[in-house]
């Protein structure tokens, strides 16, 4: 019953970490940017979505639909008039690229979080959910939605599999996240396929954002923890490797749950802290090699 | 001396601490409280700045360093009731040590690993606090009975002072023959060993020293404050801002972090009559900076290109 | 060093539109979370009061000024505001926050700063304690709202008659955010609770933070008590969603200070329905002559409903301005003085404070014929209120889902 | 050399495998003070890895490192230069912040923690040994104003400011003008007149020749040859490293071939990393379906010359295609003419498979015309074929060749330049590529722009060849030509 349970709830929550993780990783794959503001951008998707609802009175699809146009517009704008600014500034030497990579990404998430603050105030938001009502499977009672939110993340991992393994897109961004000189000498354009890969990563952290809307509720202040714990996630997983954060993903899933079950919700980020330095010590590049 | 840039800057340096020693004699205690805060801000984003300008490691557990160093002499004071420097000095201490547990990383792994691992060490301390109510005073925060002065202007000169001190012994040490060799470290590690110099210690010392100011700047503002609280000392937010300050005021030149942070937190209160949008308007002044003049406002001053 | 003179000027021509005015005003600060809900209300429900009073002439011909900061829910933002609010603006009194956290941290700088202090939201017992510990040096705070253990109380009392008596319950969990305001009223309910005929089973505290509520629900109902009592006020939307998507076939009852807010329905997309809370005002309970008309005020004004914080604000400023009246001055001690001796008919009821010696000095006394408060229940988008009786405008109603005895 | 007394640094067995490879195997050798030893190698040879295992950057597999009678193998590098070894790397990165007579400093200082000031005595001698490298001139300038060669000479001087009793120096001339490698020459003369110890490594005995005592040839990681340089250039193994076996044309019988129509015009072109001239006024023509050769050894200019063409570095001069200037062209822009350039680095995506790295090379074709050429690509390479779905990264270094250059075809060029395809493989394996790449020369599909040291390698197929010498067009003419001309000269 209880192990069910742990069993259920992990698995919704890891799928909405590892759907979260995985547009990160592959931002840092293709571009080499750790992205901090990836929270802002599901929290902008989640709150937009509920907005287009309450306010605008759309139907669940619908708004829903809305915070994905919101967060891969976002996502666009990262990457024209913060990330390739300083990528491309004489200024900034090679090596220092990184840490004004993170300050400017980390400034604008906090942008995007006072903007969302001061127009909906720092409530939480909740995003209506696309099914209500709740199936009882072996005596627990799960909401339908949960369930819809694990399926669907799978389903957009899934996709996005495809794309990377189906697609000429999808191959010329794997082939740009392991060697992109290789892919510019083959005459395919990087640029364009930047712009790919932020556009697809602004869809994936919309979706994760309003599915975690849709399950938990997001406010302004969610920001930095969304943040923070997908970088963990994908750092423990090791960096551009997608699958390596999946794994993290329900690893950190399921270490919260169990602790929140099991021992107190008060203590439930802790375990999956100290997994993360110790493997940090252990395996200092994370679980899992690249793709 | 080894001049990590031209002893220029030192006479405004000066003439502009004069001038902000007298202004208590001027401006109204509540510019002077502002003051003050923000030059406890500014050492930390000045400790901030040793490490990643001079030995290259992007440390995002400032405040945990902060946050060590403020806790254990504010718990000193209120449930053992040890004088006020004897508590800051204990602080100040178990900082630093909190400096070489945070530095074990950074030997072993290198960018965004070991800027997570800092991170990461700040979430637990967080966490600790919180669980460990019965001592820290959790989510309310800790109450610090003794203060050292609660005349404004008091408190504003103990904040110059820390923020002077710290600025010339941080200055002279990333110029020190020490500070060249954090350098090259910091640059090259092989390199650096190649001319025979133990890079690891000297990454060490540079934590230690880093921690050191952290934890003494955060000691002195909890006895300021007459509060110790997550919120003020430990939130990953103001670990933020300190490195916004710093890289804001011009990374590596020591005295421009403390002046990003002056800056900094200047802005927001002239801005706070604007309301909430305040943050809003600062962040985006800090970004623009970021974007377009990376050298920070010192670079700006200074006008030389990129060092 | 130019940063450090500019908001001087900046603030000077802020104020000049009523510098240029006859008689020198009285100057309130303001210090609230402009972005939390619970804090929206707090700076328009002052100015709102400002300008009844001075629509009124004023406190003996002085205009009444609010000057807001706002202290985006941080201790030291907080400190900061207050500083400028005393040292630069040189404001007669300050009403501040309604975070306990905040609230502390701004009670020695009450003292230090000799300034009048005001909470409108802050509840826990911590406050009004220290100020009975240490009267001396915090005599110049007030808490402009019930203690938290006043509110389990009335939690507990309420209870007895709707739960109890007309349920037939027996059992409850105690379920509450890690916060200061929390622990004396956790305190008070696990003394309380058995005294009003429910078993407190379990006891669980959860971090602020907390976004999953999953877990806790689902401890909560492995015990099988007949109701869950609450105590949020930083988390709300959440874990009533949350309860509501999962069909937590328990009533939720208690202290859910974000549930009082008119917008809490829309923001959890109904999933208030069935909720039950306590609350010391709200838009259409005449729990005196002023409290209706000054909502009504308030949504005029600004569009909305005030937040329960707002309630609580608008009385201050309106017995500040009582007491600067009889005290005759805007002496700090005077003004103390006066205010401990206030005893003013405000929209939450009649407001006095407790006197030194009492283990609550300064702060609000509570109880029939003073300040009241109200069990309401989330019905189909309205408030409605079902306790105490004499105020009650309908029945108890929950989701089919809640299976209750009898 | 061998005097009486004992080697100052004596190396025996010593080896250093990474998982599978053997990048040194082996190596003995010993380095007596006021001797100046090569260590000569083709890049591949495991000369860096050797270096690297005496410096104590890399800890050695197996055997042992003798220096001043005591064991140093396994010590961490500051321990290794506090004993008395300095290095001056090759591509060193000063202090961008420092002057010319601080950096110089950082040499002089000790390693202490509590050593803040700098003492009048410690300038004095950087200054001294700033006038000794010749940078006496320039002591408060910053790196970014100094010139290439003073660049170099602040390497130096910080090794030497630690005294170091065996120097260590990695490609002492590269990117150096004749004038500067004299002086550098001399300096390193002083060094051992005053019985220092050097180990100069570099790519080829030439360079080195008029300088070294002794010389050790590397390849594949093993000591294939020791003694004066005369007769290690004498030396069969050596030739063979360098010049493959014996030299002979093979005449082209197929279309194409020179006088065709010019694919390719290089015109002045020359090339500059910051201070460093790599390549000087180099003209070249590539016609249709033409077969160049480009031979000069390692750190000729070839692949700065490659990555100008494509677009990888600005140069000035003019480079034409088809009569069009391309200058300005990004590398996509300059792929997609139709040249395709297969770097020696292969830059493979080696997580891919076989399969998967050829589809993206024909990416920008059709499916079916991609399929066709997959085919031809299979008859060229046979081995690919079986090999579709392994990962790339898992091929043995020829295999990964084939594959850089199947895919470089696949994407239909007019125009394939290959840079050193050769580069750290076996001669069996030569082989294969040999007759791939005659296979595709008698096509007349494609215009080839090879760049080779090796130059058995180069010459069959070649129409014409080009040699390109510190950064300069030395000689041009045809294979059998060059067999006569060129050959001889070619090492020495």
């Amino acid at each position: 019953m209880l192990a069910l349970q742990i069993l259920i709830d992990g698995f919704a929550i890891g799928a909405l970490y590892a759907l979260g993780a995985t547009g990160f990783t592959l931002i840092f794959g293709v571009s080499g940017v750790l992205n901090l503001c990836h929270g802002a951008l599901m929290v902008a998707a989640a709150v937009a979505a509920w907005a287009a609802h309450t306010e605008g009175a759309m139907n669940s699809l619908a708004s829903a639909a809305v915070g994905l146009a919101v967060s891969v517009a976002l996502a666009l704008a990262t990457f024209r008039l913060v990330v390739r600014p300083i990528q491309r500034s004489p200024a900034v030497r090679a090596e220092e690229r990184e840490i004004f990579i993170l300050t400017a990404t980390l400034l604008w998430g906090i942008l995007i979080q006072e903007a969302i603050a001061s127009l909906f105030t720092s409530n939480a938001k909740t995003v209506p959910p696309l099914i209500g009502g709740v199936t009882l499977l072996l005596g627990v009672r799960i909401p339908r939605n949960e369930i819809l939110t694990a399926i669907l993340c799978w389903a957009v991992i899934g996709v996005l599999w495809l794309w990377v393994n189906r697609t000429r897109t999808g191959k010329a961004v794997l082939a740009a996240s392991m060697n992109s000189r290789g892919v510019i000498l083959l005459g395919i354009d990087l640029s364009r396929i930047h712009v790919a890969v932020w556009a697809v990563y602004g869809l994936l952290a919309g979706v994760a954002g309003v599915l975690l809307g849709m399950f938990l509720g997001v406010s302004s202040y969610s920001v930095g923890p969304l943040t923070a714990s997908a970088f963990s996630i994908v750092v423990l997983g090791g960096l551009g490797s997608v699958y390596g954060s999946i794994v993290a993903a329900y690893a950190v899933g399921y270490l919260e749950t169990m602790t929140a079950y099991l021992v107190s919700p008060a203590y439930r980020f802790i375990p999956a802290l100290l997994l993360l330095v110790t493997v940090m010590y252990v395996r200092p590049h994370g679980l899992l090699g690249r793709r | 001396m080894a001049g990590t840039s031209p002893v220029r800057p030192f006479w405004p340096v000066l003439a502009i601490l004069a001038l902000a020693a007298f202004l208590p004699f001027r401006v109204s205690g509540y510019v002077l409280g502002l003051l003050t805060l923000a030059y406890y801000f500014g050492v930390f984003a000045m400790a901030w700045d040793l490490l990643f300008g001079f030995a290259n490691e992007v440390n995002f557990g400032t405040t945990f360093l902060i946050g060590v160093g403020a806790y254990s002499a504010g718990i000193l004071d209120n449930r053992y009731g040890l004088p006020i420097w004897a508590c800051i000095a204990a602080g100040t201490a178990i900082a630093v040590i909190g400096g070489l547990i945070l530095a074990l990383p950074a030997l072993r792994v290198s960018g965004p690993y070991f800027g997570l691992t800092t991170l990461v060490a700040v979430l637990l301390l967080q966490n600790f606090v919180v669980i460990f109510s019965g001592v820290t005073g959790g989510e309310i925060g800790l109450v610090v009975p003794d203060v050292i002065t609660t005349d404004a202007a008091g408190n504003y000169w103990i904040a110059l002072a820390l923020l002077a001190a710290s600025g010339v012994i941080l200055t002279t040490l990333s110029r020190s023959a020490v500070g060249l060799i954090l350098q090259a470290s910091g640059q090259d590690r092989i390199q650096a060993a190649a001319l025979g110099f133990n890079v690891t210690r000297h990454k060490l010392v540079a934590f230690s020293v880093s921690a050191l100011f952290s934890g003494l700047a955060g000691s002195f503002m909890v006895f300021y404050m007459g509060t110790a609280s997550i919120g003020t000392l430990i939130d990953i937010t103001i670990g933020v801002q300190i490195i916004i300050a710093a890289v804001l005021g011009g990374r590596r030149t020591i005295i421009g972090a403390a002046f990003g942070a002056i800056f900094l937190i200047g802005l927001t209160e002239i801005l706070r009559p604007i309301g909430e949008v305040a943050t809003f308007i600062v962040s985006a002044v800090a970004l623009v900076v970021v974007i377009l003049a990376p050298n920070g406002l010192t670079g700006m001053v200074a006008r030389k290109a990129p060092p | 060093m130019t940063s450090m003179k500019l908001p001087a000027l900046l603030t000077l021509a802020f104020l000049l539109p009523v510098a240029g005015r006859a008689a020198e005003p009285i100057k309130i600060g303001v210090i609230s979370e402009a972005q939390a809900v619970a804090g929206a209300s707090i700076a328009p429900a002052a100015q709102l009061a400002a300008e009844e009073i001075n629509a009124k002439g004023g406190i003996d011909g002085r205009p009444v000024e609010i000057v807001a900061y706002d202290d985006h829910s941080s201790a030291s933002d907080a400190v900061r505001a207050f500083q400028r609010a005393v040292n630069e603006d040189h404001v007669q009194a300050v009403v501040a926050s309604y975070i306990t956290e905040i609230a502390l941290a701004l009670q020695p700088w009450a003292d230090r700063l000799k300034t009048v202090t005001i909470t409108p939201g802050a509840a826990s017992d911590l406050i009004p304690e220290a100020i009975a510990k240490d009267y001396a040096h915090n005599r110049y705070y007030f808490q402009g709202f019930p203690t938290s253990s006043a509110v389990a109380h009335m939690v507990c009392d309420s209870a007895k008659d709707l739960l109890v008596k007309h349920l037939g319950m027996q059992t409850a969990v105690i379920m509450s955010e890690d916060a200061a305001w929390t622990l004396p009223l956790d305190a008070t309910y696990e003394n309380c609770l058995p005294q009003a005929g429910l078993k407190p089973l379990d006891h669980i505290r959860f971090s602020k933070d907390t976004t999953d509520f999953t877990p806790i629900f689902n401890r909560i109902e492995a015990l099988k008590p007949d109701v869950i009592i609450t105590g949020v006020s930083h988390v709300g939307v959440q874990p009533t969603v949350q309860w509501k998507n999962q069909q937590v076939p328990l009533p939720m009852y208690g202290r859910s200070s974000q549930a009082i807010n008119p917008v809490f329905w829309k923001d959890t997309d109904g999933g208030a329905q069935g909720v039950i809370l306590q609350a010391f005002a709200a838009p259409d309970v005449a729990l005196s002559p002023k409290t209706i008309p000054f909502a009504e005020a308030y949504r005029r004004k600004y569009g909305a409903f005030p937040a329960e914080s707002g309630y609580t604000t608008y009385d201050a400023v309106h017995y500040i301005a009582d007491a600067v009246h009889r005290a005759g001055s805007t002496d700090t001690d005077a003004l103390a003085a006066a205010l401990e001796k206030t005893d003013y008919e405000g929209a939450l009821g009649r407001i006095q404070f407790l006197p030194p010696g009492d283990p609550h000095t300064h702060a609000l006394r509570v109880g029939p014929g003073f300040v009241q408060g109200v069990m309401m229940q989330w019905q189909d988008g309205k408030q409605v209120t079902v306790w105490p009786a004499n105020l009650a405008n309908g029945e108890m109603r929950f989701p089919s889902y809640i299976v209750t005895k009898r | 050399m061998s005097t009486g007394l004992p080697p100052l640094l004596s190396v025996c067995g010593l080896t250093k495998r990474f998982g599978g490879l053997t990048a040194v195997n082996k190596v003995d050798f010993a380095l007596w003070p006021g001797e100046i030893l090569g260590l000569i190698g083709p890049n591949g040879s495991g000369k860096s890895t050797l270096v690297k295992l005496l410096m104590g950057i890399e800890q050695p597999s197996d055997g042992s490192i003798r220096f001043d009678g005591a064991e140093i193998a396994g010590l961490s590098t500051h321990l290794v230069a506090r004993r008395g070894i300095g290095i001056v790397f090759q591509h060193s990165r000063p202090l961008e912040r420092q002057t010319v007579i601080e950096t110089i400093l950082l040499g002089l200082l000790p390693d202490s923690l509590f050593h803040l000031s700098i003492s009048a005595e410690h300038r004095a001698r950087a200054r001294a040994i700033a006038e000794k490298v010749g940078l006496g001139a320039v002591l408060d300038r910053r790196p970014s104003t100094l010139s290439f060669a003073d660049l170099r000479r602040l390497e130096l001087a910080k090794a030497l400011a630690r005294d170091p009793k065996v120097l260590l120096i990695d490609e002492p001339f590269a990117g150096l003008t004749a004038s500067e490698c004299a002086e550098f020459s001399a300096l390193f003369r002083e060094q051992r007149s005053q019985g220092k110890a050097i180990l100069l490594v570099d790519h080829n005995v030439r360079t080195v020749a008029a300088l070294v005592d002794r010389v050790i040839a590397l390849c594949l990681g093993e000591r294939i040859a020791e003694g004066k340089p005369v007769d290690v250039m004498r030396n069969e193994a050596v030739r063979r490293v360098y010049l493959g076996g014996a030299i002979e044309a093979s005449p082209r019988n197929g279309s194409g071939g020179a006088g065709a129509a010019p694919l390719l015009e290089l015109r002045d072109v020359g090339v500059r990393y910051g201070k460093a001239l790599a390549v000087d006024q180099a003209n070249l023509t590539v016609g249709e379906n033409e077969f160049v050769s480009l031979v000069g050894i390692n750190g000729a200019g070839k692949t700065s010359l490659f990555n100008a063409i494509t677009g990888f570095v600005p140069y000035s001069g003019e480079i034409l295609w088809r009569g069009q200037p391309v200058k300005g062209l990004s590398a996509v822009r300059v792929a997609r003419l139709g040249i395709s350039h297969c770097p020696e680095t292969r830059e493979l995506f080696g997580d891919m498979s076989v399969r998967e790295n050829l589809d993206l090379g024909g990416q920008r074709r059709s499916k079916a015309e991609s399929d066709d050429r997959l085919d031809w690509m299979f008859e060229l390479f046979p081995i690919l074929k079986s090999r579709q779905k392994q990962n790339a990264s898992t091929l043995s270094g020829g295999e990964q060749q084939m594959l850089a250059i199947a895919r470089a075809l696949m994407t239909d060029p007019q125009l394939l330049i290959l840079d050193e395809p050769t580069l750290g493989l076996a001669p069996i394996i030569l082989e294969q590529l040999s007759k791939a790449l005659d296979a595709l020369r008698q096509t007349g599909k494609v215009g080839v722009l090879l760049g080779e040291q090796n130059v058995t390698f180069a010459l069959p197929h070649a129409d014409r060849i080009h040699v390109m010498d510190r950064g300069r067009m030395t000689w041009q003419g045809s294979p059998d030509r060059f067999v006569h001309e060129a050959g001889a000269k070619y090492l020495l």
